[in-house]
């Protein structure tokens, strides 16, 4: 089974893992147009590539950052959500 | 013919074993597989084949010979060239009509000039016969057969840990698992025979050091099922699976033994120098008295000695090679066996009973004419080899044709994955050796363990495989695929109908597709579409080598099948009480209480009349349970409900919707105040877990001054309800019982902890009661012993429903669906789009400004109504289109009407309307859209400050 | 025996010519250029050419043709789907289905076999019922039955299911087939190349230009085309197509992996399906029991298998039928489902004029073949979409119209 | 003779605390507070685990010292644990047959704090030693206790007996 690391408790099968989608930012709901606003509740970001996801570290409900190559499946990189950027 | 002992054999002479094949009996010896034990015997045809039904036996001899697959009792499609024979057993030969001897099938093999490749697709399909020849297809089809009556295996699996793995107990596997144990490695070592040192002797000195090195853990019997991502590989042993976590591996899997192509090349005593050998030296069975060898290699000369020492006459060695070192020239010369070089087998003879090969004519290659007729009962080839490079290709693993050695050799591995041997293309003994010791240092150090040996292994300087081992015949029956009945010219005529892609070909042609998986066919597969296509074998490429190495038995890959059961701490209590259940994910809930002599209905009503008339007990527990703490925790809360709690004042409680993002109801409960700062709340049962996760989720991320605990199994949870619930209360709490409707106090109950809402959920005075999950059962079982003198009784998740619709609430997931968005819902007095954010918010304010689709309404059949009931999920019908459906229904005894909701188009919401609903047999009922909540209309009874 | 295999004993030479034209180059202009040389694409290059009289037309295939989804996928075909849109669509499918085989005079194995969607509790049974009404509404066959029918169909079945899930019912729809999936991409791939269709494989688009808001060619790595015309039907690899014409889409990709069994005996006569243990399981034609579940949890853009999903698969076969705990897996492998937040395809035009749209099929494409090929033919061939497609735009999801079919989501296939 | 015994600890008392401000809260309280995420120390008469970052447990008479009044930043965690102790020469096997976790690599020096899951539970487990022998200890929520229980006792069992040769099993 495929290893993912939490970064606080370390490498554990993928299945103590929920995956939580890509990390988007959510526009100024108040500011923004319904087109955008519909844009970010539905559209996706479907091509492969490295992309920053949420990750849940199910036994310990510990929510991380997993940067993840989704064409071969490779974690890049695992860290505390420490706000965006 | 058995043979005197052999040095290292097998076989324990000392314990024979009786077993029965084809209804004959039989005696082997303990240390025989079923088909060495059928060969000392002089069986030669151990099966027919899948399509033609022709006569087959032993190939390899090495778990790869699906045309000698076996039933006994309830095992379906046991290969006799791997299964260890037992005494007792019954086989029987797999999909024959009839018996093995006398096949109804063989009759096949005289159409087979119909029968050309994809020649289903062609014909059968006339829409009415199809039917016909279908039933006529699936009578031939499939190989061993099911017994219902097997019993469900539960075999355990286990995790296992090592630094580096090695697959293959040959040469250069053993080589390599020394090399990276002395260098610190914890090692585990596989090999899918029952002994280690692989098909070439000369290993048994490695063999004593690997088993007696204390850091390595050898696993005989056992074959690698796949690479999986980050050096994951499922070792399945005879007993169990050990899913091995390696640090690096080290695949040393060496490489089939390839045949040559040519007519009849499918009769039994036709079969590879090496299955031959095989059967010598482990199970001391000669497998042919007189022989023709079929050589092109230095291989093949090897077994030559062993052929010639176990006593074998040698007919003659037809080399396809026209010049051969002298060194391979000597051994035939040395005892004036014929040597026919440059010539090869143009067909095999078959004896007078078509059951065994009697004969080979030889000719010079390339040419269609005969030049000699020699009588032998066997056909041993050794003319090349195909790696075993599954688990490489499965890993990620670039490979790249070498037309040095007319092989696939790995180009670039992965990380962490090593390759030796002959899979990597190193042939030669004292090489393998080499190459062992490289991979697995490399692979010690690969794990920080000591530095990468730099050996050089030398390239081959003869070619162990031959280009072209395939002999054209205008007659055909020369075989490519011995599990898919494949001819040289079916493959041919796909390449013809412009299959010319090796994928399409296998797809057409089914090439490799049979239970070998073309361990055996592939690589010739793969060289005549080269040829036709004028391409390189390297150019046209392989297909994809998807798991397994070898078929896994479904018993071992579900293992013993955990399915975790979640229990509340009253479980044993409603057990006794005679709860029926019915499953909520990982819970069991009574549905209902059983009465003896008592229908499903009768106990359901009687335990809603109990509710409505005296006092009932629920079960809870199954709700998710959260509490949430910290000054920005009501803020949190109005961000993630759609209500407003800020305002909320303590010792209150407040319903609770939740949104997605799109605006679609995914959850509903309880929130209760119990300071400023601290609120205790409800979940469904089904949404507990993903809740909390997504409260959590969204908690990181705006990092708010608030945490969140969940309380879910901690917590236990029943709701006591009723005109006579306050009696049975009162004296069992310290909690004042004039609290209102909707308040929660924190007090005890029963002497323990308790947190007590006021709830209304069923429309009587009733309170939920929440105490430590170590208490619960106390608890329930004090409050059912007060409530006797009331008439108490425990109610279930049915009468529960029943009495909610009486009251108009709503279910999440039953009355509402993927999409209901809070207003279709009957939910608008719930959300407060006047607040700042809450999740969901923006898009509701998008779908409030678009025409509503449907909305769910409250409705009533006639009083008179007779006949059937509608059901659940009938449809709405309006001027015969669809308009809605039933969502929740039942007939209440309170009310002694059916009464229900459904989703009903804007414009048929008024109340008094009437719309149709129509049943399973398309009649039509009528119902009145009616306001909720149907019982108690005012909700004067949950109120009720008695 | 047809008289048909005759002439292959009485004919010296293999009588059977080329399925598919050989071209050596592309030409520098098509009237309409497909992506994706799958089921779908081949379909619809057919309809263009037979019924649209429109053959100027080629089809670019990256790999070979029906190496995708359709050669992936666990050849269910049924009509037994939730909303008004999906049942009329998938129905017509179904019906064209029937036709096929003599259509393409080739044999598809196209076996009906009936379909039975086990509901192990209450919500799956009111579900099953839901899509029961549907269904017969729009006069097709489908039917809530109790487990006493689920028997007599497969009378092995341990009814409880290992204790944890007993059946409590099923939705039966009597339509539900398999059919060879490789065969139905041969079938419309002869029968474009046939009306003058070109087929090129190993053709991998790089680009697609867009001028004014407008198609205007391709680019590929065999030279570039110039085309008004461009249909997307590539599956899992939609949104990198899309990404080539600035469209968003709310396409994402989950593997979705399958396995066979050695061939056995025929035994199994229907389809079986269980949400709930997230089983779906028929036998082939060759006897093997070909076995699905649920898409892997998360994204991932690659066909690679996991170990955990025999396992589970596995342990979830042996609940419903213990005695198959001697019976083999001998294969496993994947497809990347292209997946949609209603569970419904999207189909037609989209803001790029003359870029049309045939994708996020998830895990319901192979069924939908026929109809999605005929219904997009005419939608390129007219500029305007087929009555049938109009429910699966692109736009649904900027309205907040989706089409509610995720509410038949946990059965799948 | 069993070749695990398993025993039932769940009356031990117990009490859990989270938050960012748990940890100064407890060495306020006057606990020892173990440093780094999932280690533990022993405590008179028990211990206290830290789980993940900032969740602690703690068992034995000191527990009752978290009845006091959170702090700012400082979640009180009702532990109604199952409590479970396993020990035995064949602790690793019957590890190896529920948990994905290499028990063997964590060097019990280290006091290491595992959560993880077992037979698809969520658990929180510390590898000790009891007596000489290998021993787990292990808290799981109670409303899969009985379930869990059961299940490490059945495979418990049947470590007891070698895997049988089973002629019936697998072939291939």
């Amino acid at each position: 089974m495929k290893i993912m690391t939490c970064p606080v408790n370390g490498p554990r099968a993928i299945s103590e893992f929920a995956y939580g989608g890509e990390i988007r930012s959510m526009p100024d709901p108040a500011t923004c147009s319904d087109d955008e606003w519909a844009d970010y509740v539905f559209n996706r970001n479907g091509s492969p590539g490295v992309k920053r996801e949420w990750w849940c570290h199910l036994p310990s409900n510990t929510w991380f950052v997993a940067e993840r190559d989704t064409a071969r499946d490779v974690v890049l990189r695992t860290y505390l959500y420490e706000g965006e950027g | 013919m058995r043979l005197p002992a052999q040095p290292g054999e097998w076989i324990d002479r000392t314990t024979p074993l009786g077993f029965r094949f084809e209804g004959r009996d039989y005696t082997g010896f303990a240390g025989d597989t079923v088909a060495s034990a059928l060969a000392a015997a002089g069986v030669s045809m151990l099966g027919r084949s899948f399509k033609y039904h022709r006569p087959r036996g032993l190939l390899s001899a090495a778990n790869h010979d699906v045309n000698a697959m076996m039933q006994w009792g309830g095992m379906p499609n046991l290969r006799a060239d791997a299964t260890p024979l037992a005494a007792g057993m019954d086989l029987e030969a797999v999909n024959t009509f009839g018996t093995l001897e006398r096949d109804a099938g063989s009759m096949l093999g005289h159409l087979s000039r119909f029968l050309p490749v994809g020649f289903y697709y062609k014909a059968f399909h006339g829409k009415r016969l199809f039917p016909l020849w279908e039933k006529m297809f699936r009578a031939m089809t499939g190989l061993g057969k099911v017994d219902f009556s097997a019993p469900r295996q539960r075999t355990p699996k286990r995790y296992g840990f090592c630094d580096v793995l090695v697959v293959g107990g040959g040469t250069s596997g053993l080589a390599a698992a020394l090399s990276a144990a002395e260098q610190g490695a914890q090692v585990a070592l596989v090999d899918e025979n029952a002994r280690l040192g692989g098909s070439t002797q000369g290993a048994s000195e490695l063999v004593g050091k690997v088993l007696a090195h204390p850091r390595i853990r050898v696993f005989t019997d056992t074959y690698a099922a796949g690479y999986y991502a980050d050096h994951w590989v499922p070792l399945v042993e005879r007993e169990r699976i050990t899913k091995m976590r390696a640090r690096a591996v080290v695949v040393a899997a060496g490489a089939f033994e390839q045949p040559a192509v040519f007519r009849n090349n499918d009769l039994p005593g036709v079969m590879l120098a090496s299955g031959a050998a095989r059967l010598i030296r482990r199970h001391a069975v000669q497998p042919a008295g007189r022989i023709v060898l079929l050589a092109a290699n230095a291989d093949a000369y090897q077994a030559l000695a062993d052929f010639i020492r176990a006593g074998i006459e040698v007919a003659a060695v037809v080399d396809l090679r026209g010049t051969l070192p002298s060194e391979q020239r000597a051994l035939p010369a040395a005892h004036d066996i014929p040597l026919f070089a440059g010539h090869c087998i143009l067909e095999a003879l078959p004896s007078s009973d078509g059951r065994r090969v009697a004969g080979v004519k030889i000719a010079p290659l390339g040419q269609t004419q005969a030049i000699a007729e020699l009588a032998c009962d066997g056909v041993f080839m050794s003319v090349g080899w195909a790696p075993a490079a599954a688990l490489l290709y499965q890993a990620g693993t670039k490979m790249r044709y070498d037309a040095g050695i007319e092989q696939f050799v790995p180009e670039k591995l992965p990380d962490g994955v090593f390759a030796c041997g002959r899979v990597n293309g190193v042939h030669t003994f004292a090489s393998r050796l080499l190459d062992g010791e490289r991979a697995g240092s490399a692979a010690a150090a690969h794990c920080g363990l000591g530095g990468a040996k730099p050996i050089a292994v030398p390239t081959e300087t003869d070619s162990p495989t031959h280009p072209w081992p395939i002999v054209p015949h205008p007659e055909g029956k020369n075989f490519i695929d011995f599990d898919e009945d494949l001819q040289l010219s079916d493959l041919e005529n796909a390449i013809q109908e412009g299959f010319d892609n090796i994928e399409l070909m296998k797809r057409y042609s089914t090439v490799g597709m049979g239970p070998s998986q073309g361990k055996h066919s592939n690589m010739n597969a793969l060289r005549v579409l080269a040829r036709a296509t004028g391409a390189t074998p390297g150019e046209v490429g392989t297909t994809t080598a998807r798991p397994f190495f070898h078929p896994v038995p479904m018993s071992h890959l579900a293992g013993r099948g955990f399915t975790p059961e979640r229990r509340t701490p009253m479980h044993a209590l409603h057990e006794a009480a005679g709860a029926v259940w019915m499953p909520a994910g990982a819970w069991q809930r009574p549905e209902y209480y059983a009465i003896h002599g008592l229908t499903r209905e009768a106990c359901i009503e009687g335990e809603a009349l109990a509710v409505r008339q005296g006092v009932g007990l629920i079960d809870v527990g199954t709700l998710g349970k959260l509490e949430i703490r910290g000054p920005q925790a009501a803020e949190f809360l109005e961000r993630v409900y759609v209500s407003k709690y800020a305002g909320l004042k303590t010792g209150m409680t407040r319903y609770a919707v939740m949104c997605d993002e799109a605006g679609v109801v995914i959850d509903d409960g309880v929130i209760a105040r119990l300071a400023d700062d601290h609120f205790y709340f409800t979940t469904t049962t089904s949404g507990a877990a993903a809740v909390y996760r997504e409260l959590s989720r969204w908690n990181t991320l705006w990092k708010m001054d608030c945490g969140i605990v969940n309380l879910t199994g901690a917590m236990a949870a029943m709701n006591l309800a009723g005109p006579k619930a306050k009696q049975v209360l009162t004296g069992l709490t310290d909690v004042d019982l004039s609290l209102p409707f909707l308040a929660v106090r924190e007090g005890n109950v029963c002497g323990v902890p308790a947190r007590l809402m006021r709830a209304g959920f069923v429309g009587e005075w009733g309170v939920e009661i929440h105490v430590p999950a170590e208490h619960g059962a106390r608890v329930w079982q004090a409050l059912m012993q007060a409530g006797q003198a009331h008439g108490i009784r425990p109610f279930g998740v049915e009468a529960q429903r029943l009495l909610r619709l009486e009251k108009g609430h709503i279910i999440i997931g039953q009355d509402t669906d993927g999409l209901t968005t809070p207003g279709e819902a009957g939910l608008d007095w719930a959300v407060k789009m006047d607040k700042p954010f809450f999740v969901g918010q923006r898009s509701l304010a998008i779908i409030a400004s678009k025409p509503r689709p449907r909305q769910l309404v409250g409705f009533m059949l006639p009083a008179d109504h007779a006949g059937p009931a509608p059901q659940e999920c009938h449809l709405v019908i309006d001027n015969g289109d669809i308009a809605g459906r039933v969502t929740s229904i039942a007939w209440s005894p309170a009310l002694q009407r059916h009464i229900g909701m459904a989703y009903v188009k804007p414009g048929m919401d008024a109340a008094g309307s009437t719309f149709a609903i129509r049943l399973s047999d398309k009649t039509l009922v009528s119902a009145e859209v009616a306001k909720t909540p149907f019982y108690d209309p005012d909700n004067l009874r949950q109120k009720e400050e008695a | 025996m047809p008289w048909r295999l005759l002439r292959f004993a009485l004919s010296k030479k293999h009588p059977e010519p080329r399925m598919f034209t050989r071209h050596d180059r592309l030409k520098p202009a098509y009237d309409v250029v497909i992506i994706g040389g799958g089921g779908h694409g081949l379909a619809a290059a057919y309809y263009l050419a037979r019924e649209h009289g429109i053959t100027n037309v080629c089809v670019l295939e990256k790999g070979y043709i029906g190496g995708g989804n359709t050669g992936r996928n666990t050849t269910i075909i049924r009509s037994n789907y939730l909303t008004p849109e999906g049942v009329q669509f998938y129905d017509e499918s179904v019906r064209l289905w029937q036709d096929l085989a003599q259509d393409f005079d080739l044999n598809l194995f196209y076996s009906n076999r009936g379909h039975y969607t086990l509901a192990h509790t209450d919500a799956a049974l009111r579900t099953s019922r839901w899509r029961a009404e549907v269904n017969k509404h729009f006069g097709i066959d489908s039917e809530v039955v109790g487990p006493e029918v689920v028997k007599k169909a497969a009378p092995m079945i341990d009814l409880s299911c290992g204790g944890h899930a007993p059946i409590l019912g099923a939705l039966y729809h009597a339509p539900g087939a398999v059919a060879r999936h490789d065969a139905v991409a041969w079938g419309y791939g002869r029968g474009a190349d046939m009306r003058g269709v070109e087929i090129h494989q190993r053709t991998e688009v790089l680009g697609i230009g867009v001028v004014g808001g407008k198609v205007a060619g391709v680019r590929t790595n065999r030279g570039n085309i110039a085309t008004n015309k461009v249909l997307c039907a590539v599956a899992g690899a939609t949104p990198r197509i899309l990404d080539m014409v600035g469209i968003r889409s709310p396409i994402y990709i989950h593997p979705l992996q399958a396995m066979v069994s050695e061939p056995v005996k025929p035994w199994l006569d229907p389809i079986l399906v269980s949400g709930s243990l997230h089983v779906y399981i028929s036998q082939s034609a060759r006897g093997e029991l070909v076995m699905g579940a649920s898409l892997d949890p998360y994204e991932v853009q690659s066909t690679r298998s996991t170990f955990d999903f025999p396992e589970s698969l596995s342990a979830h076969m042996l609940d419903m039928f213990p005695f198959l705990s001697n019976v083999k897996v001998m294969r496993q492998w994947a497809g990347m489902a292209d997946m949609t937040p209603d569970f419904a395809p999207i189909m037609g035009r989209t803001p790029v004029e003359g870029f049309y749209l045939d994708g996020g099929w998830g895990t319901w494409g192979f069924k939908a073949t026929p109809v999605c090929g005929k219904t997009m033919a005419y939608t390129v061939a007219n500029d305007r979409e087929h009555t049938l497609i109009t429910g699966f735009g692109l736009d649904r999801f900027r309205n907040f119209a989706l089409t509610g079919e995720k509410g038949a989501a946990s059965v799948g296939h | 003779m069993s070749a695990i015994n398993i025993a039932d600890v769940s009356r031990t008392p117990r009490a859990g605390v989270k938050g960012a401000g748990a940890a100064a809260w407890l060495a306020a309280l006057g606990l020892p507070v173990p440093d780094a995420p999932n280690t533990w120390l022993s405590i008179e008469g028990g211990l206290i685990a830290r789980l993940g970052l900032a969740e602690f447990l703690v068992e034995g008479p000191a527990s009752a010292k978290l009845a006091a009044p959170p702090a700012h930043g400082v979640y009180p965690v009702l532990r109604q644990d199952t409590a479970l102790v396993a020990a035995g020469e064949r602790l690793d096997e019957l590890l190896a047959e529920i948990c994905s976790v290499d028990f063997q690599a964590l060097g019990p020096a280290a006091q290491p704090v595992v959560l993880t899951t077992m037979a698809g539970v969520t658990v929180v487990a510390i590898p000790a030693e009891e007596s000489g022998m290998p021993a787990l200890r292990l808290w799981c929520d109670s409303t899969w206790g009985a379930w869990f229980c059961q299940t490490l006792a059945e495979v418990a069992g049947e470590l007891i007996q070698p895997i049988p040769t089973n002629h019936q099993g697998a072939t291939s």
